[in-house]
């Protein structure tokens, strides 16, 4: 099965070979490197960039004005804090022009936590990234949602962002890429450089097949009945294990949604669900001042004031200027399974 | 515009200070542009006064210079002709790309009909993918990061259209100056991008001079390889030639240019600023029309019989366009987004939160299903 | 009276003259002009910048580090978006160091809209500013707290933003800043820098007075009993104006909140509030997808679930990509008295 | 160290490759913090591969020119002194300025007793405020727009203390690079600003020379009249001499000055790359050690002696800080805010969301009674 990282990588591939993709760039993303988490290996027009996310970000601009379909990689989105200005003039420059302009980009960037990268490789993004209107913004928890949300980024001819869970990024999936080889390390041979010397190397692509995953829906990872778990990304295969867990321990039957997009979210699969279970959990590592999750909080108890059988409940990142590198903050910084079982054993119990 | 050309020999020409030259008739030509320019932003000058409308930022000390830019431009659509990536003061670039007056007054009075923005943006702030001047921002200095993606894809045309990005002289400050320097000449991929710096000497009240300590500004290109010229952009013949030169390298060379024009700020910085016209400025107008005079090409009836139909254009225009339509609330939300085959809640465009516009309404009480997990048929597979 | 900008000023004055101020930059900040809004005109220790926001804000922490005081102003709220990264960066140096090293710096910026500025003069900075952790943000409302709250920003050891309200900018207050003329001319005289030539002019500044209004401390600006408006900056006088009319109309008597700081916000002021009245509306006029006030709206339902008689609202920016020129569209797009008295007059309404 | 230096008669100099000498005495200092620094990286690599730690970086093949940059730093606290806005790659800088070996380690291990940072930031993220070295950040060349903050306040001193940002090679394509040389260089108020790049060649995977069109880094000075000098930084002698003939230029001058010394990058980037030794690359350690047998200045036994030394003293520091305390939870918050006289809600420190953190809780239910109107009583007016 294809690892997260894997699964861009055939995305990618495939967007070059038929989706018009024209250029795929950033720091250390062409040979021989291929991106720092590999996603841009082997891929024939992927190339390096000087490191300035500012140049970075105006490139795609500029490529995307002039009929090219760029895909930019931000190294980490802890780097591309300098450049909200030019994200927002990319979200708004189809507005400002009233139609007349479209910019068809993808940016990519690793997100979040996970890889034990202190300050500043831990950042979250998506509250940042769902405040700039205009784009479109992704996150998969999973190989084959990355893939079927990459496709997508790269057709839909508005800007998007596709945050990648850097804990997941080599996290192999459930279920297999369609025209992903049977067998996983006949994948790894095809698509994965050499250790060592790869500049003769040239990757043997499998025929990848079209799969996109439409912007705003969801996924209904695992039904149930009690509560409703939203999430997305790295917190969302927790949050499946701890809900597989109090079922096994007879404690609930708990709704897990994956939101798999930001912007725009699937209201129907969430208002579906909070109708249905009244207790509903929001889960993500942001910071949680001013935090996407809050909006969600927003829009529910607004939409469900009288059939909520418990306040909702808000789990994500504390706010604190940083994520320390010994993992004692980290753990103590942002929600873990035993806080998320907790806070639905508790919201489980509420009587209404 | 009613008033003919005076009959011109084609050996004529206009000698500038430096002893190049042009012909006349294009002299005559670009003065008839710097003339209806400076009608126009003095028409706007006086609505943002009157409070016909809010804010008004233009070019007047630059049309000289900006008008010998829109002529040369290669004026298209798509990356075989020029990309302009503009400044907020090219408005007489603008008018001798060939813009009819009345577009900047729709833009100054924010109607729905201003073809740049629907009356979003300032005036000024032009955005027309006809001639590729992609959405002026008032951001300073980003579209210098820009610059380079549009000049890439040119480049690998192997045809000779540019990319030509204009900012002013304290916007130079900002990294993204830098940056088109540093992505223009990456080894081996050198671009073909005109760097233009409308040098008036000032950043809003901040004199040049004091914040910077580059002799020219265009030496910045030095580190990089970078050519470059000052001109004097109140001479029309020295800009002509200037401009000629400068694309004449970006298109054969496929490489970026430097080019300073050094021009006035005949109003102050903008409307916040009193807009009054300023003492002791340089009239690019005036020097040109005292030279055609002096030069014989062109005698004052000649000159004033221009402006009066300058002025005559204008207040047909603005009678024109004080009539017509203004946006509405329900424009708020409209062009934000491009239709998408692979947008379930935003196929067509933005209309509201999802859950909230009218399809979101339609779609409340479940029209869509539940959404299956990833392995369900809820998930499309579509294009197979 | 003093309008808000000259209460600016005059804390400035103060800042320097008794607080130990070293540095007030900016663009266009030193003489001639003494910024675009006036706020800095006359000062001594006020200096122009380069055009260059990054140079700017990376001035201030060196400044800082050196042991100066400085007040860095963005000229627009609107151009700070290219800075975030330093701006985390400064909230970040004490954490990082673990105490090692503060920061003690003043950020100030014109923020929202109100003076017809189009796309890029009327951004909204508080719910970005609210996810900058060790930051202290405040917006002022009227002069006297413009005052107050500048005072505080210089006095406090740590990184603190003060949003100036673009549109109050010149609105003039209800109360006299400690020390200020008796006459309002008077004070212009000897403040106000002359039209026309200026380079032999020096302020007569009066001796104003300490005056600190501590940070997380907001005001409760009209007292009530029907319900709670939490807000602040712009929208607060036009809150208030709603609330006398519907008492005035006897439909209600509404409790409004300035809540000033933004971070620290006072919790204790609104927690008693919403436990009073049960009916709370929350007005900015910030962009509404991660909004600031979705923050407030969350803590609010997390503590008073059981205790609110009505679903709590949100009245906020549209998410949209600009706020256009023509008055339609900033009509139509950030909250305007008619929308906030329907609210609150719905809210009012509800029966629990 | 129980390594006595072999005595040296105080004529004996070491010759660098251009002619150049230093003293002996020092040419054995410099020695002992190289080894002693290169000791420290390859403890540390090897930590990160046996999971002891998570990540790693450092400065081997930077020891040269560092450990000559930190024994010239005017080392002290305040504006008096040099400020040092640094690159990750600093530790033999750090060495060469005192800092004991096991400080290193904490860091690398992430102990709360880690003097910078207390367990939080990365190895090679110093913050030392006994020295003015001000918190190293990831995020490359945004120390080079802080840089003329420090120098600007030891300007208005008139005294010599300068202040020095080190970054490498790759960075200098942000902007801030440029920043800095603006803001030091505004007209009347030159800065004493030491902008040092280590060009290592590379920025992660990606070579310099494929990236940049500057012939030299240090020619990006040339149109802000910024005067610099290119080093061999593999060579101790001419570092030195580099080094010594710049912080002269500043530190007399008041004026920036711009120092690119040519490095190696022995181990790759970081351990995220494998931190391998890597072939080809010249080592300034083995260079000073030839250097050094072949002009009679050290014997094989003394120098191997230095090593064995740097090595125990590891081993020791090592089994020392491994025992050391870690951080716990209740350290997340801390140090967030500095004590303030104004913050009603953190008037010590951050201690959780208003109305949450135990202060909170005691607010909670009223005891700050319901503060006024800003009128009212409730609102201080301190300092009265
Ligand atoms: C990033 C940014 N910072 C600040 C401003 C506010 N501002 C508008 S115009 C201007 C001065 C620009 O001067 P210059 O680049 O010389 O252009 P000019 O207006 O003189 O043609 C400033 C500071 C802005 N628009 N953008
Ligand atoms: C703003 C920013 N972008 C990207 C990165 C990721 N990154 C870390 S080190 C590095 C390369 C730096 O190269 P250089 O400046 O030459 O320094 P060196 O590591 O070679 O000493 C990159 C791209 C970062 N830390 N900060
Ligand atoms: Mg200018
Ligand atoms: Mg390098």
């Amino acid at each position: 099965m294809a690892s997260l990282v894997q699964a861009v990588r055939l995305a990618l591939h495939y967007g070059e070979d038929k989706l018009g993709v024209t250029d795929i760039f950033g720091e250390d993303a062409g040979p021989p490197l291929g991106g720092i988490f590999t996603a841009t290996q082997g891929l024939k027009t992927a190339w390096n960039s000087p490191l300035d996310e500012r140049g970075l970000i105006g490139m795609a601009m500029g490529i995307a004005y002039a009929g090219g379909r760029p895909v930019a990689e931000i190294q980490f989105c802890d780097y591309g804090f300098n450049v909200i200005d030019l994200l927002k003039i990319a979200g708004n420059q189809r507005w400002a022009s009233a139609g007349a302009f479209e910019l068809p980009l993808v940016v990519m960037t690793p997100t979040g936590t996970g890889i034990r990268g202190s300050l500043y490789h831990s950042h979250s993004f998506e509250s940042w990234a769902s405040r700039l209107p205009g784009w479109k913004i992704v996150m998969p928890s999973n190989p084959l949602d990355a893939y079927g949300l990459m496709l997508s980024a790269i057709r839909d001819p508005n800007p998007v962002m596709v945050l990648l869970p850097k804990a997941l990024l080599r996290v192999k999936g459930g279920e297999k890429i369609p025209g992903e080889p049977a067998d996983e390390l006949e994948l790894s041979r095809r698509i994965d450089a050499p250790v060592g010397d790869r500049s003769d190397w040239i990757p043997q692509w499998p025929d990848v097949e079209p799969y996109f995953i439409p912007f705003g829906k969801g996924a209904l990872t695992r039904k149930g009945t009690s509560a409703t778990v939203v999430s997305y990304g790295r917190q969302l295969p927790i949050c499946v294990q701890v809900a597989n867990e109090l079922f096994a321990s007879g404690l609930g039957d708990v709704e897990v949604l994956d939101l798999r997009s930001i912007f725009p979210y699937d209201w129907s699969l969430i208002s579906q669900s909070v109708a249905k279970t009244g207790r509903v959990i929001l889960v993500n590592e942001d910071t949680e001042v001013t935090n996407f999750g809050e909006h969600l909080y927003r829009r529910i108890v607004e939409e469900f004031f009288y059939d909520l059988l418990a306040p909702p409940v808000l789990l994500a990142g504390k706010h604190v200027p940083g994520i320390g590198l010994n993992q004692e903050y980290e753990m103590n910084t942002v929600p873990q399974a035993r806080e998320i079982r907790e806070a639905l054993v508790k919201l489980l119990e509420v009587q209404p | 515009m009613t008033v003919k050309f005076p009959p011109q020999s084609s050996k004529k020409t206009l000698v500038g200070r430096q002893g190049k030259s042009i012909p006349s008739d294009l002299a005559l030509k670009i003065h008839q542009i710097m003339v209806r320019s400076r009608h126009i932003d003095e028409r706007m000058i006086k609505m943002s006064k009157s409070g016909e409308a809010f804010f008004w930022i233009g070019g007047p000390g630059e049309e000289a210079f900006n008008s010998c830019l829109g002529l040369q431009v290669k004026r298209g659509k798509g990356p075989e002709f020029d990309y302009l990536h503009l400044h907020y003061r090219s408005l007489a670039t603008m008018q001798a790309m060939g813009l009819e007056p009345a577009a900047s007054l729709r833009q100054m009075l924010m109607k729905r009909t201003d073809r740049n923005s629907m009356g979003r943006n300032f005036p000024g702030h032009y955005a027309i993918p006809e001639w590729n001047v992609v959405p002026v921002t008032s951001v300073i200095e980003v579209q210098f990061a820009m610059a380079p993606g549009t000049a890439l894809m040119q480049k690998r045309l192997s045809q000779d259209a540019i990319s030509i990005v204009v900012g002013g002289d304290a916007g130079i400050a900002e990294g993204d100056f830098t940056s088109c320097m540093t992505w223009s000449t990456r080894p081996g991929l050198r671009l073909p991008v005109l760097m233009i710096v409308t040098n008036n000497g000032y950043g809003i009240s901040t004199p040049h001079e004091t914040q910077h300590s580059e002799k020219n500004i265009i030496d910045r290109g030095i580190p990089f390889g970078i050519p470059g010229e000052v001109v004097d952009g109140n001479d029309v013949v020295e800009s002509w030639h200037g401009i000629q030169k400068a694309m004449e390298y970006c298109r054969t060379e496929r490489a970026p240019y430097l080019l300073e024009a050094q021009v006035s700020r005949l109003h102050g910085h903008s409307s916040s600023s009193g807009a009054a016209r300023v003492e002791g400025e340089k009239d690019c107008l005036e020097i040109l029309e005292k030279h055609l005079m002096a030069q014989g090409l062109a005698a004052r009836e000649y000159i004033e019989a221009i402006h009066d139909s300058a002025q005559q254009e204008m207040q047909e225009a603005a009678r024109k366009v004080l009539a017509e339509p203004n946006p509405t609330a329900a424009d708020v939300p409209t062009h934000t987004y491009a239709p998408s085959p692979v947008d379930a809640v935003y196929p067509v465009d933005f209309d509201g939160l999802p859950g909230k516009g009218p399809k979101g309404q339609r779609d409340k009480g479940g029209s869509h299903g539940v959404p299956g997990s990833s392995s369900s048929p809820g998930t499309s597979l579509w294009g197979r």
